[in-house]
């Protein structure tokens, strides 16, 4: 039993790692082509979507909170293989599967070059990193002008934190209260008293507001209230036989 | 050994007290003989080829900088001590390479959402910037490089990116992304530009909540 | 042209990139043949002794500076980067994205009173300037950004700048270093407040956990 679940938590830990490992999905699919060993151009997407495919199924019930965009995925090459797999159908759609095979291909491609010279890239001679500018100024004359040079960022980042202000404040804009007063209580019962013309148990006639304890809690002592105002003024009866018993309420016509 | 003239000791000299890249037209501001800068520059630049230093061009700037060749010998200079993420490196490649280009097009070729990060951390260290809307629904932001960016990595211009004309020659430059295809065999196609269309409201709604 | 060594190319390096003169030990200790140390310094300093910079020595240490015969005659100016201030950056800001807009508009945005400091500061850097009245009771100035403005922040078009939900794809509007949950929120509840503190950190936290 505990090793089962040792072994659910390191297959957890190693999902994540994997998972966190790719830059998305076709990042992933990206990798498992790159095991076929073969040209990219000539990759069977068929065997590699099926790989994909078993990935992710396979950490998928390990880790049901897989990234959706992984899961988007599988869909679209489960869908891919089908229709890769059935035979012709002769009305063509927009799309033959061996266009979109064509597609995710250049995609792939496109991806591995730019990983490629993205890495090309950073391993430039990088200023402050590999390459250095002169310290020195010693020797010359200088005079300084003051000028001042916020970045773009700074802007930005001060818009957006000024953004985030006024987001904070909105969250404590105090909405109106659900809870139920006594004037909409009064109200309320006014409308209804007419049909009362038996004595009545207080708690039928109190709305039912759903599952909110404190809205409910509410809804009885605004109705109460209510109930004994119109009693006081004439309207209703009220009445209650022994101490915490049921109230009864009547029209008093 | 050479014969100096004067105007290219000055030359020297400026670029050497400088501790940043000089404008070409401050060259040109100090020294004599105005029309003969090129060719004073040429000279510097390859007489310095060899050295310890080298003398470079990037955007209309020129520097002197220690040769990459010594990386190893002058990490006490080193200032970027932090590693740049794959994720940034790969959207900084992209902003490169496909510039002009919008957010959802950059993830449509990562084939990944952005998310946080990326964007707002190469804005921060001066590498993109926002360069104007695509003329779609949604007028989205198009990103792209800065000087600073030439500067840093050395370039002396935008076509000089390592690998430019062969990513050209490959087609690799289009942007068109498979999972745009399959959304439209879902009979959905609007399903991935959702975002862009939300966007061009929002700075109005912004004003009329707040000034009250 | 003289052969040179990597030892010599070394020593020039580490001499142009210091920004104050290098002890001869501290060359030593990153050159290969060592006991040549004397004979390398001497070839240095008599190949730059003609040029714009030379070579020279001062105590123990050594250090290139612009040759004599020019400095008489060259200045250089310098521009000295100053950042401004918080409070004048969400001014500018503010003005950026709602132009034309009066100051007390801003201060309704800000949420906080102004002094007249931040406007004055910004006009005279020439980021901002007046553009007419606003037609309500009293008239007030209208403030818009300069051209200046988009020169320093590299936008070509003011309607370049990215709007809120671009800001907030882009991971501007995050909090970076830690992700805030309820109970941080409620263990700390100034905590919003704390925007300084997070900007401070900006730069540190380019990333190599970036990942998406």
């Amino acid at each position: 039993m505990f090793s089962d679940d040792n072994e659910e938590v390191s297959n957890k830990d190693q999902f994540n790692l994997l998972i966190n490992g790719y830059e998305g999905p076709i990042d992933l699919l990206l990798e498992l082509a790159k095991k076929q060993k073969v040209d990219l151009a000539e990759i069977s997407i068929l065997e590699l979507a099926e790989q994909y495919i078993n990935f992710i199924e396979k950490f998928n019930k390990i880790h049901l909170e897989i990234a959706a965009d992984y899961l988007v995925m599988a869909a679209w090459l489960t869908y891919l293989k089908s229709r890769l797999l059935l035979p012709k159908e002769d009305k063509t759609d927009d799309h033959t599967p061996e266009e979109l095979e064509e597609a995710l291909r250049y995609q792939l491609q496109r991806l591995e070059y730019i990983q490629k010279i993205s890495n090309i890239l950073i391993s430039r001679p990088l200023i402050d990193r590999d390459v250095f500018y002169g310290g020195s100024t010693d020797g010359i004359n200088i005079r300084y002008n003051i000028s001042y040079k916020s970045s773009l960022y700074d802007l930005l980042k001060a818009y957006s934190l000024v953004l985030k202000r006024n987001q904070t404040i909105n969250n404590l804009t105090i909405s109106s209260s659900e809870l139920h007063s006594v004037d909409q209580a009064i109200k309320r019962l006014m409308n209804i008293f007419g049909s009362l013309k038996e004595w009545t148990n207080f708690m039928t006639l109190i709305p039912n507001f759903g599952v909110n304890y404190v809205i409910n809690k509410s809804s009885i002592t605004s109705n109460f209230v209510a109930s004994l105002e119109l009693a006081k003024n004439g309207y209703l009866e009220v009445k209650q036989n022994e101490t915490f018993g049921n109230i009864f309420v009547k029209s008093k016509q | 050994m050479m014969n100096l003239n004067k105007d290219i000791k000055i030359i020297e000299a400026i670029l050497f007290a400088s501790s940043e890249p000089v404008l070409e037209e401050d060259l040109i501001e100090k020294i004599n003989e105005k029309n003969k800068i090129n060719e004073y520059l040429k000279t510097l630049e390859e007489f310095y080829s060899t050295r310890g230093i080298n003398l470079s061009k990037t955007g209309s700037k020129w520097s002197f900088k220690t040769s990459p060749d010594l990386t190893s010998e002058l990490t006490i200079f080193k200032k970027q001590k932090r590693k740049i993420s794959r994720a940034a490196t790969e959207t900084l490649a992209i902003i490169a390479y496909y510039q002009p280009i919008t957010r959802s097009e950059i993830e449509n070729i990562r084939g990944v959402q952005m998310g946080r990060g990326s964007i707002d951390h190469l804005v921060e260290i001066g590498w993109i910037r926002p360069s104007g809307r695509k003329k779609i629904p949604g007028r989205p932001t198009l990103w792209s490089t800065t000087d600073l960016f030439l500067e840093q990595f050395g370039l002396e211009d935008i076509n000089d990116l390592p690998n430019k004309e062969e990513l050209k020659a490959s087609g690799f430059l289009e942007k068109r992304s498979a999972i745009a295809t399959i959304s439209d065999i879902a009979e959905n196609p609007l399903d991935l530009n959702n975002e862009e269309q939300e966007e061009e409201e929002n700075l109005d709604d912004f004003l009329t909540e707040n000034k009250e």
